[in-house]
């Protein structure tokens, strides 16, 4: 079923774009830019970028050292300065880091912020975040706060309420941390930056509808949106990029064969799924594995739409600064009501023609997974297919039981076989 | 105008028929006292509102009453309402469904979910779908201070939401009717203020566990009626002539989104402290005076909800102050020491205990914390906790 | 100062342990202690003739008690007991008793477990206690040490000479019964069966401790303390990662709790005497506490 | 005759079904799994062989035969009795010190049990579901306790030789022929006579017939341990969800309780699972919970329904865990709450639990039905009835008399629609446990 294991230009370019930014970041004292931290949902890259401050995005930080199996010492030194056991890991990982030192995960020391920007998008608990983080630092705090599309839409109201904020709270703090003011056009530069490679990465995802796909979505896709959902968006780094990217994807197409996974090449897909949840860091791979061990693939998911809902057609827009920013903000996955989410399932399942759907439930995130199993009801509603629901956390390893998510995964797909063979009388075996 | 008529409430004077009317509208899980509200004259409507911040001014002013849902507590066995939620997800949500999948809920007319945390944003997605016959609204007051973006934000939403259920009522959105609403809920705020100065006077007299079903008993009256309502118990219970037992007097602190069941707070208790003070029912604290601010009653509201009066889990603390709020509460209160209690799994109550516990310990005021959900039906640890907590401060003293 | 004589009644959800002692403000002496497992008997019953049997050691009658002070399931001790104290207080006091330098206090009893942060005055300064999950305590031990046929006081002596744990996977203090029920038929020592449960037990207490933020040296108290299989398990645990934790123990541990109360109740008893010959002079003081 | 074979390795009872060409099921076996998972399996195949080829003979014998279907079983507890009385013996000489005296007594006891043979192992016994531990067990007990009353022996010592017993001796295979089983059997039964010739012609007849396993699929909470290649395993749910189904065909959502787990699953009108939740890893709300409960209030499995159902009024039980339960009981009991009403609380406990994994899973669709060893207590099918009721209004709740074999069945199922033929043979040579 599998072919060994093949490096790909575009993954190297991604492992090399990550290294250099944390070794930017380490440098940002002495290269005298001021360091801004700031979250991946709603991060204002463009505008960041227009200041050329260095921005931190704490959830990285975390899902980093959770590859790296670091995130349970970090969780650990936060659990013994009083944080509770209940609550989100990132936070704990992150704090945990700054206790011991901020030291990153590739060994270079996270400077302190210079302002804390918080853009308060898709969650609650970034709020209480930085009420921790300013505590320590005790630096500038900008405030974004981003309405939730609670009632499914986004109202011009918001959308004015979001642009004036930028106007009055977070472009000046800005500017105060910077030493200049914002330069309208550069930011439209990089919009327009912004754009070119979402259509790249947009195509990259679209790609999945095709049999066998060519990516894994989920997986695969939590690669391919590190740099657009980071510091990067809006650079040439990042355009250059996805367009290598696409490339790889284009060739692999053309090969018919399926994406690289860290267990071979998946080109014999048994099936189809949609994802629903973050992913577990601290097993990424074995996680992934059994997926892949399965013959499962991944078409198309929502984790992916955190950082920008490019898949489903946002775009950045250089013509409207920053009633695109507003726009990008309030329009992130997170930020969507839960009827809105079950939708945009159900139509993944639908545009990509999927065997079924996995919801993975991660313990930390309250933004995501409270009314998750409400949304897998609506999906199978929508869908008419039954869907998978598997559970663990993000970096805290306790929660993640590899062989309780397998047998869960098994006894789904050979439901999904089992329906199928239904259907088809002479493939009863999956 | 029938919201600002004299109460009809008709109450005794005598405590023990107070109590019993306290705690039958506590245990009134089916809401038949709403209904016979609003059965009373036509164009009633009533509107369920999640914690914390509700515009219930607003709601009032329209003809609406709102009704405080804060789960169901132990009083009924979570079966359906569990089916939504993962077990590391705080119980609040799932009663509240459980009282609407058991049709307790079908007096309302309406549903508000005010951003509370994710949890609560969530659930206003899951009754979209799954109460469809409800008019159901989010509504998102700014976390970022008293700033003018924020107020004109609000202000639209808070106007939109007035017109509404105006249209709904078929009432005409008047400016004086807001006012009035204010007026109904600053009555009722004075009595609550009279309440906290009783009990903090004479604890033994105003039992933890009477106060908070009272103050839940006005979770679904009409702001006048409560006030009455508390007037009428404060007068009885001060004259209720009990001994001061050698009992430490306690701050009780949490987030109080999910509420803890009664019997927690009668553990506490019984533990050997007086609980003098509680953040346990958030909403009805609104300070007494709602400013004013240009004689315009909207912009009253508005200006009120940015500015909350108490501070609490689940509005960005601003300026950082949240630590140095509590300890000039303990203070005020001469409470003996702190008990920090959050629901399990709650993130905005947990992330905010180690500040508060820091900000405590730096003060020297002795604290204990523990978790809670509000279906748990076993106190040993809570009794042993709170006990042992009594004891050495008894034993030791306060520092 | 006037010597007292004070009995502590600890009533633990296994077993009731009585403790009676001198004290004379400045010290105190130890007179006796008994320690009678309940076993499915009515716990009044237990309480009553546990206490007759302290008694009878030090040959006095109930009366001669100066205060006769409850602590745990303090409802069993109605009726004979003057008041009562909180487990965590009483813990506290008699672990310092036993072991003066400690820091910190975990009693591990048969459903609980409770970290206790102390001072050098016997204060409570922090605490954690384990919550509605046995998978952590005496009673799964002692449900395995069944299962095994292995007698309570076999059970640490055995673990010691294991040499390679077998980890148990089941966590559930029921459920882990099958894990060791299979490992029973795939070969494996007994003592390395009880190894793996104790390990897994010293994690979760490791956990506690280091939630309550304890400080060393560590007491052990409760039954547990003579289960030096898993003192040696949690021991190791403190120490990974290089942290220096001290875990010690008292040949009378399990009587902690006990001893405590006695010594509190001597306490009280000066303090109430001190009030009632003040209330001469002036108002009437609080009443005694209530449990 | 062409079998298939199922196999359903739970956490406390391995299961064994098989079923014809015709999907019929015409052998079931079942033993407890507390010891080794191999022998469990074995077991239960044979015993489900056996009681394939048992119904053949006796479907040749006419009127004699019940009597002859309830010896025979007799005559197989006897060989493992006779197995225990070794395994006794060896276990009290090996107690350190009290060897010598412990030794008379174990063999007085045993000896007192095989008098007792016929009443013991009798078919009420049988189809109440009570395994050869569980009733040796409280027989050894009782006169266990009777012996330490009289005398200066240490009971606790006397039940210690019989719980490393009792692991040993079923911890083998016990190795029988037929024939010879059965012809013990006529002669137990009393059956004389042309009764005896004709029982005797009907056994060399069906003698004559092979049975040949066709094809197997194991399942089960310990299915990952079986010795079976991994085309023949197939997820509980699954063969869960197909056992019901089969056994009841208006089925769409099955509720099992087993000894470790619990599972709730929906079925299509085709038999299919459309969606299931688990819950696992804690005692509580299982079957285990109430052998717990059952142990702590030194009571028989099968006591606990019964009992529970003469309750009034239901005492709530606030103890999640399954070990708090246990005291809380003791407690309750201890201020004076009736053992029943105790008990009735328990099982809606278990009920409640499994009540919110049912609507995790989707809800209460016509037809529930309830698999699992714990759907054989009363109490616990009466207080699912209530709640589906409250919670769903009118509902069917089937409980089938064979209901614990339902993941077996399931199974053998699968095995016979699923594997072909050509996979058998591969797999043949891979599996050690299971070559008929
Ligand atoms: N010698 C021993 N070795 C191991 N465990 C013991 C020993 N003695 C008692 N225990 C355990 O100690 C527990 C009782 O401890 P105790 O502190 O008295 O509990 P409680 O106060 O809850 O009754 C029992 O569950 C038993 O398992
Ligand atoms: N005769 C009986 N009466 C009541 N309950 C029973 C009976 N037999 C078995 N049980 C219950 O069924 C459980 C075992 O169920 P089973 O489905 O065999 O579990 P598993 O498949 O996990 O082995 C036991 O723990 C017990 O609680
Ligand atoms: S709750 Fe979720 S979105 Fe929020 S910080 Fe945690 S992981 Fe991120
Ligand atoms: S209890 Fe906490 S987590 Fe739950 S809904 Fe309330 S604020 Fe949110
Ligand atoms: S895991 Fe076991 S010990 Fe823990 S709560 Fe569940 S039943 Fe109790």
């Amino acid at each position: 079923m599998t072919t060994p294991v093949r490096k790909e230009p575009s993954m190297e370019t991604q492992k090399a774009l990550l290294a250099g930014y944390f070794s930017r970041l380490a440098r940002a004292k002495e290269d005298k830019r001021p360091v801004v931290y700031t979250f991946v949902p709603g991060n204002l890259a463009e505008l960041l970028g227009a200041f050329d401050v260095a921005p931190v995005y704490p959830e990285v930080n975390a899902l980093q050292s959770a590859m790296r199996q670091r995130s349970s010492d970090f969780i650990r030194e936060a659990e013994r300065a009083g944080h509770s056991e209940d609550v989100c890991s990132y936070v704990k990982c992150d704090l945990g880091m700054m206790m011991k030192g901020n030291v990153g995960p590739t060994g270079e020391v996270i400077p302190p912020p210079d302002l804390l920007l918080l853009s308060f998008t898709g969650c609650f608990t970034f709020m209480k975040w930085f009420e921790l983080l300013r505590d320590q630092y005790d630096c500038e705090v900008a405030m974004l706060h981003i309405p939730y599309q609670g009632d499914g839409e986004i109202t011009d109201e918001m959308r004015r309420y979001v642009v004036d904020q930028l106007q009055r709270e977070v472009i000046p703090k800005l500017e105060k941390v910077a030493g200049h003011r914002l330069d309208l056009d550069r930011l439209r530069e990089r919009l327009a930056r912004s754009r070119k490679a979402e259509d790249d990465l947009a195509w990259v995802f679209r790609a999945a509808q095709h049999r066998p796909s060519p990516i894994d979505a989920y997986f695969g896709g939590v690669y391919y949106i590190g740099p657009i959902f980071t510091s990067f968006r809006g650079t040439d780094e990042a355009c250059a990029y996805y367009a290598e990217l696409r490339a790889d994807v284009e060739a692999r197409l053309a090969a018919g064969e399926g994406p690289t996974t860290p267990s071979g090449t998946l080109s014999d897909q048994k099936f189809r799924l949609v994802v629903e949840g973050p992913p577990n860091w601290t097993s990424f791979r074995d996680f992934w594995k059994i997926f892949h061990d399965e013959g499962a693939v991944a078409v198309a998911s929502t984790y992916t739409q955190v950082g920008g809902t490019y898949e489903r057609g946002f775009r950045h827009d250089p013509a409207n600064p920053l009633e695109s920013l507003a726009d990008y903000c309030l329009s992130c996955y997170t930020n969507l009501s839960l009827p809105a989410r079950s939708k945009v399932l159900a139509d993944m399942v639908k545009e990509y023609d999927a065997d079924g759907f996995v919801v993975h439930s991660v313990k930390s995130c309250n933004s995501f997974s409270a009314g998750q199993l409400h949304m897998l009801r609506e999906v199978e509603k929508l869908t008419g297919l039954p869907g998978g629901f598997i559970e663990s956390d993000l970096v805290d390893a306790r929660y993640y039981g590899h062989s309780n998510i397998k047998n869960r995964i098994e006894s789904y797909l050979q439901m999904l076989a089992a329906r199928r063979g239904a259907s088809r009388p002479t493939e009863v075996r999956a | 105008m029938t919201t600002s008529a004299a109460p009809a409430l008709a109450l005794s004077d005598d405590l023990d028929e107070l109590v019993a009317e306290i705690e039958a509208r506590f245990d009134d899980l089916t809401l038949s006292r709403v209904r016979a509200w609003k059965d009373a004259a036509p164009g009633r409507l009533a509107v369920g509102c999640l914690p914390v911040l509700a515009p219930r001014e607003v709601l009032w002013a329209a003809g609406a009453l709102p009704v405080f849902i804060r789960g169901a507590g132990d009083r009924i066995d979570t079966i359906r309402g569990d089916a939504f939620y993962q077990s590391y997800i705080c119980h609040l949500p799932r009663s509240t469904l459980e009282l609407g999948l058991l049709g307790h809920l079908d007096v309302l007319d309406g549903m508000i979910f005010p951003n509370t945390c994710d949890v609560i944003r969530n659930l206003s997605g899951v009754w979209q779908t799954t109460f469809p016959q409800h008019f159901v609204r989010f509504v998102d007051p700014p976390q970022t201070g008293e700033r003018a973006t924020a107020a004109a934000f609000l202000r639209a939403d808070l106007d939109l939401l007035y017109r509404d259920l105006c249209a709904r009522t078929g009432r005409a959105p008047e400016p004086a009717a807001l006012a009035e609403a204010s007026e109904a809920y600053a009555e009722a705020a004075r009595a609550m203020a009279a309440l906290a100065a009783a009990r903090l006077a004479e604890p033994w007299n105003l039992p933890a566990d009477e106060v908070y079903q009272l103050r839940r008993a006005g979770d679904a009256m009409p702001p006048r009626d409560f006030a009455a309502l508390v007037t009428a118990y404060v007068t009885a219970a001060r004259g209720r002539g009990r001994r001061a037992e050698d009992r430490i007097r306690v701050c009780l602190v949490g987030a109080f989104c999910e509420q803890p069941p009664v019997a927690l707070l009668r553990a506490a208790e019984r533990a050997g402290c007086y609980v003098v003070d509680d953040d346990l029912t958030l909403s009805h604290e609104s300070s007494p005076t709602a400013p004013r601010r240009d004689g315009e009653p909207m912009a009253s509201i508005v200006h009120a909800a940015l500015t909350t009066p108490r501070a609490c889990a689940v509005r960005y603390d601003e300026h950082g102050a949240a630590g140095a709020t509590l300890v000039e509460r303990v203070r005020a209160c001469r409470a003996d020491g702190v008990l920090l209690a959050a629901p399990s799994f709650c993130d905005p109550a947990l992330l905010d205990q180690p500040r508060l516990t820091g900000a405590l310990d730096a003060a020297g005021i002795p604290h204990t914390s523990f978790k809670y959900s509000e279906s748990s039906g076993q106190f040993q640890s809570i009794r042993e906790q709170a006990g042992t907590f009594a004891d050495s401060v008894k034993l030791w003293g306060t520092a | 100062m006037q010597r007292l004589t004070c009995a502590g009644i600890d009533v633990g959800s296994s077993s009731i342990k009585v403790a009676i002692v001198d004290d004379d403000g400045a010290s105190a002496q130890l007179r006796t202690t008994v320690v009678e497992r309940i076993r499915r008997r009515d716990p009044r019953v237990v309480m009553r003739a546990t206490v007759d049997s302290a008694l009878a050691d030090v040959q006095l009658d109930l009366g001669d008690l100066a205060y006769v002070a409850s602590t745990g399931d303090g409802d069993v001790a109605e009726g004979v007991r003057t008041g009562h104290f909180y487990g965590m207080t009483c813990h506290a006091r008699g672990g310092l008793f036993l072991e003066p330098r400690a820091r910190a206090v975990l009693d591990v009893g048969a459903l609980w477990a409770r970290a206790i942060v102390v001072d050098d005055r016997s204060k409570v300064i922090n605490s954690r206690m384990t919550s509605q999950c046995a998978a952590g305590t005496g009673q799964f031990i002692e449900n395995i040490a069944r299962y095994l046929g292995v007698r309570l006081d076999e059970v640490g002596p055995l673990s010691l000479t294991a040499t390679r744990p077998e980890p148990v996977s089941g966590i559930c203090a029921v459920l882990a019964e099958t894990d060791v029920i299979n490992m029973v038929s795939r070969g494996i020592s007994t003592a390395e069966i009880l190894r793996g449960i104790h390990e897994s037990v010293a994690i979760r207490l490791a956990k506690l401790l280091r939630s309550a933020k304890a400080t060393s040296p560590v007491l052990v108290t409760g039954g547990l303390a003579s289960d030096a299989g898993l003192l040696r398990c949690l021991t190791e645990r403190l120490n990974e990662g290089g942290r220096e934790t001290e875990l010690v123990t008292h040949r009378l541990s399990i009587h902690a709790g006990a001893i405590g109360a006695a010594l509190w109740g001597a306490f009280r008893r000066r303090k109430l005497d001190a009030q009632r010959a003040a209330e001469l002079s002036g108002p009437r003081p609080p009443v005694a506490p209530s449990p | 005759m062409k079998v298939f074979l199922g196999v359903d390795l739970g956490s406390t009872t391995s299961k064994a079904v098989l079923v014809d060409e015709a999907e019929r099921v015409v052998g079931r076996g079942i033993t407890n799994t507390r010891s080794n998972y191999d022998v469990a399996v074995e077991v239960a195949r044979r015993d489900a062989i056996t009681d394939a080829r048992l119904a053949m003979t006796l479907g040749l014998v006419g009127d004699a035969g019940a009597a002859i279907a309830q010896a025979f079983w007799v005559e197989q507890d006897l060989l493992r009795l006779e197995r225990l009385r070794q395994t006794c013996r060896a276990a009290a000489a090996a107690t350190p010190g009290e060897g010598p005296r412990l030794a008379p007594t174990v063999d007085m006891i045993l000896a007192r049990l095989f008098d007792e043979a016929d009443t013991l192992f009798n078919a009420e016994a049988r189809t109440r579901g009570s395994f050869f531990r569980d009733i040796v067990g409280a027989r050894f007990h009782a006169l266990a306790e009777e012996v330490c009353q009289r005398g200066a022996i240490d009971f606790e010592r006397l039940l210690g030789v019989y719980d490393r017993a009792i692991l040993e001796a079923e911890n083998e295979v016990i190795d029988a022929s037929f024939d010879e089983m059965f012809a013990a059997a006529i002669e137990r039964a009393g059956v004389e006579g042309p009764a005896r010739d004709a029982a005797l012609a009907a056994a060399e007849r069906a003698g004559g017939e092979a049975i040949d396993l066709a094809g197997f699929v194991g399942t089960g909470y310990g299915r990952a341990r079986l010795p079976f290649p991994r085309d023949c395993i197939r997820s509980e749910i699954l063969c869960h969800g197909l056992g019901a189904f089969t056994m009841l065909p208006q089925t769409r959502t099955v509720l099992d309780i087993g000894g470790q787990d619990t599972k709730a699953i929906q079925v299509d009108e085709r038999g299919l699972v459309t969606s299931f939740q688990m819950n696992d890893r804690c005692a509580a709300g299982c079957g285990r919970y109430l052998g717990y409960i059952a142990d702590e209030l030194s009571l028989g499995l099968h006591e606990l329904g019964p009992l529970a159902l003469q309750a009034r009024r239901p005492s709530r039980i606030t103890s999640t865990c399954t070990v708090f339960a246990g005291t809380e009981i003791r407690d309750l009991l201890s201020v004076g709450e009736k053992r029943e009403d105790v008990l009735s609380g328990l099982h809606r406990a278990i009920i409640t639990r499994a009540m919110s994994l049912l609507a995790r899973s989707g809800g209460v669709y016509d037809e529930l039905t309830f698999t699992g060893g714990v759907a054989r207590n009363e109490a616990a099918v009466a207080a699912l009835r209530d709640m589906v009721f409250t919670h769903y209004g009118p509902r069917t709740v089937n409980v089938h008399t064979d209901s614990i074999y339902t993941g077996a069945l399931g199974a053998a199922l699968f095995a016979k629609r699923g594997v072909p033929a050509e996979d058998l043979d591969d797999a043949k040579k891979e599996c050690t446990g299971c070559s008929a």
